[in-house]
């Protein structure tokens, strides 16, 4: 038996595509104007950011980050992500599940409200919790009588980061989860899973790099959101200050030197996103050739 | 594999339930609050209130310069993905990398570095500048901020879209005698024109409520350089609560009925896809 | 009985996709369910897997009742159309998965997969990932998945669907020894009658949800219970005729009606084997030329265009072909030993089939 | 949320006060805090800490309306504080009469700041209204700073033009449409000037401007001193609410009081801040140039008829700001 049977897919990946490509001139041309694009949007910022946080050195960038209260900032900051990307995880995973699995009414407006917190202006996500927590607002005497402090402490700060990355695993890994259909997960029911077992081991690996991606995605923002957390944070140094506010705080807190060690904070809020985005390039073209690549033998029957 | 039948699938109830109670205790009771402020307004107070000249030209800004950034965003952001999935060039690698740079950037400082560079005095600015293209400080400055924020929207949307468009179906365009641009019209663009308008979407969505590093860029200056969300604040500063809450509902309502609409653009464009 | 339907419904939104079906299935049988695309036949394979639930009727599995087992509980192995393997994993692990769900030991598991490795030819392939392998391989792998862990019964959902032909023919083959060698209860679900003449012991024919036959590839073939089954079954020459003078009749043709009234259509359906042609003119009843010859192998077929314009299709041996000393254009006689009526569906068919001959061109033209 | 709840720490369990400041005194309260804590410890044997929070002045005073539980607030405008006692009632309205010179223990003046040479030849508020002099001043509506700046040179034109509020609006208006950017606050738009390069003169604090001075040097920017003035008064006061629900009136008001001393009045003149105490006055009197100064009370009438006539929703700089559009 074994032997007999080969397919042809192999001979048939590579082809020349002489006649569905550009000329070889409309390319580069396409390339260039690409590359100048991303010259004036992606490079020069990304060079003078770092620009900036390096022009007094090392030393300055070492002082600015080993102040105790930067210290505190980092610290709250890491705290507010590692409560607030977990929940977002976990709510982005029964979304996707839901919205991807299942039909049923309404869905498009359940799509839509996920959406909304991607363009509800910072200044207003902080406005609607202290509206809902503050002293004037409507449980603020009630929360006051009772000791418990939401604004202008840590849980409002994981609040409003809750809501500023709310979308973001819940939108990477719906069209995932839709485009790997369902037939893996009805197979493993057939072998006895249960559905716990079945997101385990099917499911879960076979949206992996998707969430991983969202997670990088959710977690960079909720690192470095600055508008709702200053409306909501108090900017008490060294207790509801995160590190876009401390960044923002060295910024004003006198001029000369320190702008250049706001900006080595700056630099350094953005170093993880981009170390992830660095990295996160192989699992996303592996998530990529993999969907494709399925695709592909698909039509190859 | 038209239509969906899942029943054997468990966990919908469980999944759906958490989704929805997760979504109301984050986003909708907050909304809901805001929203019952704003009813305590009489509607007269409210219209007053929302649509105050200076509120109308931050609106015009705001939406004005977001649909602006959006477009171009969805332009070049198309053109950034195609080269980045097409071809392979020196550095692709690396541009591929940066694209999430806007991401990772606290708003803040973006808002200062785009600033640095297109002031006078600026890498950029300086020669810009004399050009008479100032993009600080003018409603092109918003513009520029809100471009850089929205990017990775569209770039990222569009990548995987564009990796697993079929290349036969081109091969045969061109086999019927098309042309690149012609297939590119008659063939890529409509299946690419879902995703597009979905990175459309959240670059607008974006826009529209970026604040962080619009404020270091634009100016502020009211009626010409000053959005909407900065005009919240400042109703704020001002003690005014009920101003701001009137124009974040304006805000909030009108980007809802955005999103709604571009949703259901979204439905009609991805007619054709199974 | 290993499995039993009975008066099984299945409605979609409204739209029954299954409606009152009800069949049994012997053990260690192989089925085939057949019919065309849409028919209700693989969601009858996933009401007895537990992926669907009945609307209406019950579903038994070794005289069990199973509609309440959900799927994980009823011990079936299924083949997905697809094949669906896990793309996460490597082809051991797939085979494992079902093992390690129901807590076999390490050891036991191990000895299992070598086992089916073996039997299934996947030797040396157990550290592959499934975009490694052929599409055959594929198939392979998804059946030994499905088998590892000793269902009572194993399901395929058009097994065959998505390899190319000549593989195609190799896998069935495969199957039929395969079924053979465990003897497990299996159903497969195909649209191809071909195939599941060649395969299944026996055969459920659907169609738009109705079940339209049971029994062996041969009591199909010679006894269709209508014309749907005929038609769907090999060649067969269809006519619409009206009883006049006690025969039904068209053009010249004249077959017994078996006292049916006089005015009464009836539609007559015969094989081409059942066609006897010769050169000599006067052997036969009736006169007509041969238009086209069709060689098919061993067996070639004609096509006889009678006076009226009615065309007739015939089957004979190349041997008695060139016995006869037939050739395109020749006169010849001819008679039909055997018809039947085709009772089912008379008003429905529609009108521009009346006086076609043809059978749908996609049937095994070969039989 | 529960979870959430117990992050946030319950008030008054620990010896701490918390300042609720605007931006240009971080480094002022940083040095002054260390200060009180010792001169604290020594008096009581309390070990305390004292928490800072810095922002622009009106949106630190909004959080502390909204509930921040602020000790004491050290702001930048007496309105600010009026601000907190009327809308959420934390402190009583004659709050300003609780502490010498209407609670406010240390003052600034506005000035100019030039570029080295002053190329544009800047000596008076007159050379501001001059067509192509680009002003920098941040945002009155959002910068408390600026609010001063504003009625510095409103008073100015009054006083020039011998209180003809139609003339004096006119030379206002002409100096806003000099300003290319507001920023949002004095920080902001120090920066700007600064750092960026924009503009001919920055209209700043007088501690600002020494300290812009003092970090880039002398051979960047001049002090240029107007002839006339405002008295720039940030106030001080204790909230009520809070340090009655906390028990920490005491040291709250001791934290305050401490800004009178010599010791206090020290620190304060040592980062730029104008001393009231005599004796420091004198031995720093050669870092503050004489400068004929008014106060709002005497100009305006107080900082709520400023408000209110300037500042409001649709007040004059509003009415300006609508015509220059």
């Amino acid at each position: 038996m074994t032997g007999i049977i080969k397919t042809s897919s192999a001979a048939s990946v590579k082809q020349s595509r002489r006649g569905a490509e550009e000329s070889p001139l409309a390319k580069w041309a396409l390339i260039a104007v690409a590359l100048a694009f991303s010259l004036v949007f992606l490079l020069l910022p990304l060079v003078n950011v770092m620009a900036q946080a390096f022009v007094k050195g090392w030393a300055c960038y070492w002082s600015s980050l080993t102040q105790p209260d930067s210290r505190a900032a980092i610290r709250l900051t890491l705290i507010v992500a590692a409560i607030s990307v977990p929940l977002n995880v976990l709510f982005g995973l029964a979304a996707a599940w839901a919205i991807a699995k299942f039909e049923f009414r309404g869905k498009s407006l359940l799509v839509t409200l996920i959406d909304l917190p991607f363009s509800v202006s910072p200044v207003v996500v902080g406005l609607m919790f202290i509206v809902l927590f503050g002293l004037q607002g409507f449980f603020g005497k009630w929360l006051g009588a009772h000791g418990i402090k939401i604004i202008f402490a840590v849980p409002g700060i994981v609040l409003a980061t809750i809501f500023i990355t709310f979308p973001f695993v819940a939108r990477e890994l719906i069209p995932v989860m839709q485009a790997t259909g369902t037939e893996q997960e009805q197979a493993a029911l057939t072998l006895g899973a249960s559905g716990w077992q079945t997101f385990w081991h099917v499911t879960l690996p076979s949206v992996k790099w998707g969430l991983i991606y969202g997670i990088i995605l959710c977690n960079a923002r909720a690192m470095g959101e600055f508008g709702a957390v200053s409306v909501v944070s108090g900017h008490i140094i060294g207790r509801t200050e995160t590190m876009p506010l401390r960044v923002e705080a060295l910024y004003q807190g006198a001029t000369g030197a320190s702008t250049v060690a706001a900006f080595c904070r700056g630099e350094l809020a953005g170093a993880p996103g981009l170390v992830y985005a660095g990295d996160q390039d192989f699992p996303r073209m592996e998530t990529g050739e993999r969907i494709s690549g399925s695709r592909s033998r698909i039509v190859d029957r | 594999m038209g239509h969906k039948r899942f029943s054997a699938l468990p966990g919908f109830g469980l999944t759906l339930g958490f989704t929805l109670f997760y979504l109301s205790v984050i986003v909708l009771i907050p909304f809901a609050g805001l929203i019952v402020r704003a009813l305590g307004l009489s509607w007269a107070d409210f219209w007053h209130l929302a649509t105050t000249d200076r509120a109308l030209a931050a609106y015009r800004l705001t939406f004005g310069a977001s649909l602006v950034a959006a477009v171009a965003n969805a332009v070049f952001g198309t053109l950034l993905a195609w080269v980045l999935t097409r071809y392979e060039f020196p550095g692709r690698r690396l541009l591929d990398a940066m694209v999430d740079f806007p991401f990772a950037l606290p708003t803040a400082v973006a808002g200062l570095t785009l600033a640095n560079l297109f002031t006078a005095n600026g890498w950029l600015g300086r020669y810009l500048v004399p050009l008479g293209i100032s993009g600080a400080f003018t409603p092109l400055g918003v513009v520029i901020a809100l471009t850089f924020v929205g990017l990775p929207f569209v770039v990222r949307t569009l990548q995987p879209v564009l990796q697993n468009l079929e290349r036969e179906v081109e091969e045969a365009a061109a086999t019927l005698g098309a042309g690149r641009l012609r297939t590119f019209a008659a063939i890529i663009a409509p299946s690419l024109l879902p995703a597009v308008l979905t990175g459309f979407a959240l670059a607008f969505a974006r826009a529209i409520g970026e604040y962080g590093s619009i404020v270091f860029i634009s100016g502020n200056l009211p009626f010409k350089t000053e959005i909407a969300p900065y005009l919240i604040v400042m109703r704020l500063e001002e003690y005014d609560y009920t101003g701001a809450i009137a124009l974040a509902v304006v805000l909030l309502v009108s980007s809802f009925l955005l999103l709604a609409a571009i949703n259901l653009l979204e439905q009609w464009a991805s007619r054709f896809q199974d | 009985m290993s499995i039993e339907l009975k008066n099984v419904s299945k409605n979609f939104g409204g739209v029954a996709a299954v409606n009152n079906v009800t069949f049994s299935v012997k053990e260690g049988e192989l089925m085939a369910l057949l019919g065309p695309s849409g028919g209700g036949k693989t969601t009858v394979l996933r009401m007895i897997a537990g992926l669907e639930m009945p609307t209406a009727g019950d579903v038994f599995i070794r005289g069990r009742r199973v509609n309440d087992l959900s799927v994980q509980q009823r011990n079936i192995g299924f083949v997905f159309q697809n094949y669906a393997l896990f793309k996460n994993m490597n082809v051991f692990k797939n085979i494992a998965f079902g093992l390690q769900i129901k807590k076999w030991k390490r050891a036991d598991v191990r000895e299992r997969i070598a086992e089916l490795l073996n039997l299934f030819g996947l030797e040396g392939l157990d550290r592959r990932y499934p975009h490694q392998l052929s599409g055959g391989q594929r198939q392979r792998v998804a059946i030994a998945r499905a088998l590892a862990s000793k269902p009572s019964v194993l399901l395929l959902d058009e097994p065959f669907g998505a390899v190319d032909a000549r593989i195609r023919q190799e896998l069935r083959e495969w199957l039929v020894r395969l079924h053979h060698e465990l003897n497990v209860t299996t159903i497969f679900v195909t649209h191809d009658q071909e195939e599941a003449m060649e395969v299944a012991d026996r055969i459920v024919i659907f169609s738009r949800g109705v079940l339209e036959q049971v029994g062996t590839p041969r009591e199909i073939y010679d006894q269709p219970a209508n014309e749907f089954v005929a038609r769907f079954i090999g060649v067969m020459n269809v006519l619409e005729t009206e009883v006049r003078d006690g025969k039904a009749r068209i053009g010249e043709l004249e077959f017994p009606a078996h006292g049916q009234m006089d005015g009464q259509k009836l539609r007559i359906g015969f094989r081409p084997y059942a066609v006897q042609i010769s050169s000599d003119l006067g052997l036969y009843q009736y006169q007509a030329v041969l238009r086209h010859t069709f060689f098919l192998g061993v067996l070639l077929r004609v096509e006889l265009e009678l006076p009226s314009g009615l065309t007739v299709r015939a089957r004979m041996t190349k041997e008695e072909y060139s016995h006869q000393g037939l050739a395109d254009g020749r006169r010849v006689s001819f008679q039909i030993r055997q018809c039947r009526v085709l009772a089912r569906e008379e008003a429905a068919l529609p009108a521009e089939t009346d006086l076609s001959f043809q059978a749908p061109p996609l049937l095994g033209e070969n039989i | 949320m529960i979870g959430a709840a117990s992050l946030g720490w319950v008030a008054g369990k620990e010896l701490t006060l918390l300042n609720v400041s605007y931006d240009p005194t971080r480094e002022l309260y940083q040095d002054f805090d260390a200060a009180f804590t010792k001169y604290w410890e020594v008096k009581t044997g309390e070990i305390i800490t004292i928490q800072q929070s810095h922002g622009g002045s009106g949106k630190q005073a909004r959080m502390v309306i909204d509930g921040l539980q602020a000790d004491v607030v050290t702001l930048a405008l007496a309105y600010d504080i009026d601000a907190i006692a009327e809308k959420a009632g934390l402190l009583p309205p004659g709050w300003q009469q609780r502490l010498p010179h209407n609670s406010c223990p240390y003052t600034s003046t506005v000035v100019f700041l030039v570029r080295k040479g002053n190329s544009k030849g800047i000596r008076d508020w007159d050379d501001l209204i001059k067509p192509g002099v680009s002003v920098i001043t941040p945002n009155p509506k959002t910068s408390g700073g600026a609010r001063w700046n504003y009625l510095a040179a409103w008073g100015y034109a009054l006083k020039k033009f011998d209180r003809d509020e139609g003339r004096a609006r006119d030379f206002v208006d002409r100096l806003f449409r000099n300003v290319p950017i507001f920023d949002t606050g004095a920080r902001g738009a120090t920066t700007t000037f600064v750092q960026r390069g924009i503009g001919d003169v920055l209209i700043a604090w007088e501690n600002e401007a020494l300290l812009s001075v003092k970090e880039s040097g002398k051979d960047e920017f001049e002090i240029v001193t107007p002839s006339l003035s405002i008295l720039a008064e940030p106030p001080v006061a204790w909230v009520d609410s809070v340090v009655n629900k906390r028990g920490t009136r005491e040291m709250a008001r001791a934290y305050l009081e401490y800004l009178y001393t010599p010791e206090g009045q020290e620190i304060a003149a040592r980062h730029y801040y104008r001393p009231r105490l005599e004796s420091v006055a004198q031995k720093y009197a050669g870092m503050f140039p004489r400068v004929s100064l008014f106060t709002i009370n005497e100009v305006f009438g107080g900082w709520r008829q400023a408000q209110k006539a300037h500042f409001s929703d649709g007040g004059i700089f509003d009415q300006i700001q609508r015509a220059g559009r």
